[in-house]
């Protein structure tokens, strides 16, 4: 599964990484992945999830993706529920620790529809480090000894360490075929900005064979000129780039909103007894009927929206 | 122990949290390891250095506003510094972590957790939401484990290690690669356990007061010998609590 | 040549520009390559990206301001992006470098070059600065030369391979793991140089204005072929020497 | 020469890595590196070189010190020409293309009186962030083919990728004993944040044994936490702290100044014709003779630094 050196570069070569706009819609953007690839989505967690992108995709009908990301709250239960993909491959995937298990998650996966397929989340990291690196491994000392190794032993190498003598794991390079990731802002050539948490989105971008990217806000490039040091992965990674306020809604993005804590009860509580039954409601309403990502938003509610905006906000207030 | 001023949640957050000695640097995750590490900076610890799995070192968690995980904005809170998760995970890997802080679904008498599966991996009962930085943080620092005593959940083998313990005991850890951490302290709401420094097995170092070891043993599904050193633990404070009630104030990790 | 109205440098500078087009990303060293792609970004390349080895994604050089070197902050004005040194050299080996750019003391007949030593390693007659990344780029991109033709710089084989090209020419670079980028233009104050597509032996592609394939094998060490579609190259335009003047009034670099 | 793990865990396990002040003087911060150690030095080139802290391990008469780093200028000069150490490990050392070629560097290295280990920019720069990740080794694809690498083949492997086959090299970690770093803000516990240029002083920090910051300025804790993003390295990897206004002097520090030509160009002219004689005359002047580093620069003179610092400043002007 680790793509030739050769076939890493010819694919890249191939792309137009000349400077130039790449602005477009949700939908264009959508179109640009294929049903079968392989997606690895930004942030972690229920922080920067593209969920607009997301929705997208739900609503383009795409299928047989395959995800992977650091940590997957409910954005892994829309793929699975919405069946546009029946793989993750993830260190961690339920809604989050105060809602319990995710009963959908549970559902899919323990009936066998889907696939959740488990490594330790530095060695997911390290698996995007060294496919932004352009190896085919990263070497680690992690994962040793426990089923997680034992589960996808198939895929990695143990070597003596030819200095040391030492066990060490080869992890294999991941590079993915899109990278899906929201941020706080970006130019119309893709250079994209990140406030606070970083999590995986610095080795992401560079492992994936090109880069969607969502913003809060689209700025000018002599803006992101001002500030260099924040500007964490470069345009010509990049393929797409959308303006999406509130592009991680229901989930956080850094800075500028928290998460909707109601709506991911009410989530929660709909998908509680019926998993299959309650995320297709949900979907429904929230995916598929909505003109569009606004109203989507919308009927989330500019309460819950403005309660999560005042918490974002709060950030250095301490 | 029907006089408890105090739930088993906030009886263990506080022993947990006395476990952690000022100037330690400490990953924590969500929960009771968060909420122990954040009290003991409150209290005795002010210079306690908690790592946060989202990419976050020295942070302060403010009262009522805990965080949802270890990844979202509120893990920030006055950090000293942020940096990319694979990187905050990589202390670990060099060493710069004197305790990792976990939760755990089930334990066995070698310290392995398991937070992957109950049942058949291939074809689970119950498929939990796995290791996350659990097996990173058990395979290369040493661990506390701070969870519930029930004997569904300290068992004789777990069905699948999520995050390695002392594996099947002895030097076997070593021997798999994992050259160096492993757990020591396991507490609970009924003691705290440590493990014998050659079989590597589970023991009791202190009961929690009015507890006796065969209430342990009862709650536990292996057997359970108890150190030479065993002591009681001293009952949690009524500063120790109040502090703690003000952390979490709509009670959501202390019940 | 006496009728030049220019400097062989401000030649090679402008001949070097020319050789690279607009949206291309090229890792730029500093002396003729850094002024080279500055002025094809004022003239024909607004779109051309700069990557400097000291951490620096698409910047625009201040006429007049050229830095020492590509380390300090003079090469970061108006840059998009600040990294580390590391993971800019990275890109190389990622693969998101169209055209490295480089000088050198010394070149041979597969475009290896030498910036190390001259005379025996162990005991040199001169020991040189050596690669820093000058290895990198040669080693994972597709490389531009610039440098002056003499016949002491165009040898035969390079006593010390610094940056390699291709080796011993054929396949060998390939066969050393080299898997991909080479050299492909050799731009000199003289002529334009490429390199046989099975050979590897360096052969004229192009001569500039006034010279002729003869005055070129005078000046090198080793035997060069001349092209089929070997053409001559456009003298300097007054646009482009001005522009050029103006970005190095204290001809630093322009002689 | 690469660590075990044993050792590697043993020695940072054995350090007092709590939070508490390191804030010192220089001469107290020249006490903490031993005759022998190999002492890394942070930023590159011209750019954020702790001079003044080297300026103190000249005072001090330190001897048979290692140095590596990621390029070298004069700091090289002064090291070799003092007599402090005789061997760098670097990717390339000359005082900067528009001087010409070093001629202390040729002087000591022609003679076999002191050895420039040359490796590729990037190899060093794996090589530190093999050690910054508590791993024996970075695979990489640069050095093979060329002299560079058969040069330093004995402290390498090559090996033929268990993935792809591909030929691979396997660089060895460096875990330097002591890393000395210069930078814009630290706080007295040591977090220490970086503007603009951050060469290798990400990796440098952890992949070092112990770290001496010397800083522009030290600013209150609070004011760290206030902008956690530009905290590039964390206080437990740090052993002291130092404030040292124009401590990058006569090169330069990001924001600040730029460095001092007209005294660079003195350094050149004095040590073009008899590099001995030279260095040594300077070294008297700016090194033994001052009575404090604010006397060394006063040396360099007031107009020199504020010409420099007019540049520095001036960063984000167009």
């Amino acid at each position: 599964m680790v793509i030739s050196y050769d076939q890493l570069r010819a694919e890249t070569a191939a792309r137009d990484r000349s400077l130039h706009e790449k602005v477009m819609t949700l939908e264009e953007a959508a179109g640009l992945i294929k049903d079968g690839d392989h997606v690895a989505i930004g942030g972690c967690m229920m922080s920067r999830t593209p969920m607009a992108m997301i929705w997208a995709l739900v609503r383009a009908g795409r299928r047989d993706l395959t995800f992977s990301r650091s940590i997957v709250s409910s954005d892994g239960d829309i793929i699975f529920a919405s069946g546009i993909g029946k793989k993750i491959i993830t260190s961690w995937f339920s809604q989050g620790i105060v809602w319990g298990i995710s009963k959908v998650m549970r559902h899919w996966v323990e009936s066998g529809r889907a696939e959740f397929e488990e490594w330790s989340h530095m060695s997911m990291g390290l698996r995007y480090r060294a496919g932004a690196m352009g190896v085919p491994f990263m070497p680690s000392r992690s994962m040793m000894g426990s089923d997680v190794r034992r589960r996808v032993d198939g895929q990695l190498k143990e070597i003596d360490c030819p200095f040391t003598g030492e066990k060490l794991l080869l992890l294999p390079a991941l590079n993915p075929d899109v990278a899906i990731i929201h941020v706080q802002r970006c130019d119309p050539y893709g250079n994209a900005q990140l406030d606070g948490l970083q999590f995986m989105d610095v080795d992401l971008p560079l492992a994936a064979k090109k880069v969607i990217v969502t913003a809060e806000r689209i700025v000018s490039n002599d803006q992101i000129r001002r500030a260099p040091d924040q500007t964490k992965f470069p345009f010509f990674t990049v393929e797409a780039v959308v303006e999406v306020p509130y592009g991680s809604a229901p989930h956080e993005c850094y800075g500028h909103y928290e998460p909707f804590f109601k709506h991911m009860d009410q989530f929660a509580e709909l998908t509680r007894k019926d998993p299959e039954k309650g995320a297709g409601e949900y979907l429904e309403r929230f995916y598929h009927d909505p003109k569009s990502w606004t109203d989507t938003l919308g009927r989330m509610g500019l309460g819950d929206l403005l309660t999560a905006t005042r918490g974002g906000r709060s950030i250095y207030d301490v | 122990m029907s006089d408890r001023t105090h739930t088993a949640s906030e009886l263990l957050a506080v022993m947990a949290s006395r476990s952690l000695d000022d100037g330690l640097t400490v990953f924590a995750g969500v929960g009771t390891p968060l909420l122990a590490a954040t009290l003991a900076q409150r209290l005795h610890a002010p210079g306690l250095t908690i790592l946060f799995e989202g990419g976050v070192i020295g942070p302060f968690i403010v009262p009522g506003e805990l965080p949802p995980s270890t990844n979202e904005q509120r893990c920030t809170r006055q950090a000293n510094m942020l940096c990319p998760i694979t990187d905050v995970l990589l202390l670990l890997q060099r060493g710069y972590v004197d305790v990792g802080f976990l939760g755990g679904a089930q334990i066995d008498r070698y310290g392995n957790i398991n937070s992957s599966f109950i049942g058949d991996p291939d074809h689970p009962s119950c498929r939990l939401p796995g290791t996350g930085g659990g097996n990173d943080i058990a395979s290369l620092s040493r661990v506390i484990v701070a969870m519930k005593h029930e004997k569904r959940r300290f068992v004789e083998r777990v069905e699948y290690i999520t995050s390695p313990g002392y594996l099947e005991g002895g030097d076997s850890r070593r021997q798999s690669g994992l050259l160096a951490g492993g757990p020591y302290r396991i507490i609970t709401d009924l003691a705290i356990m440590g493990f014998h420094p050659e079989t590597k097995r589970m023991r009791i170092e202190a009961l929690h007061p009015g507890v006796t070891a065969a209430q342990v043993q009862e709650n536990t599904g292996f057997e359970l010998e108890v150190s030479e050193d065993a002591h009681t633990t001293d009952t949690p404070t009524e500063k120790e609590l109040a502090v703690l009630r003000n952390l979490d104030p709509d009670r959501l990790y202390i019940g």
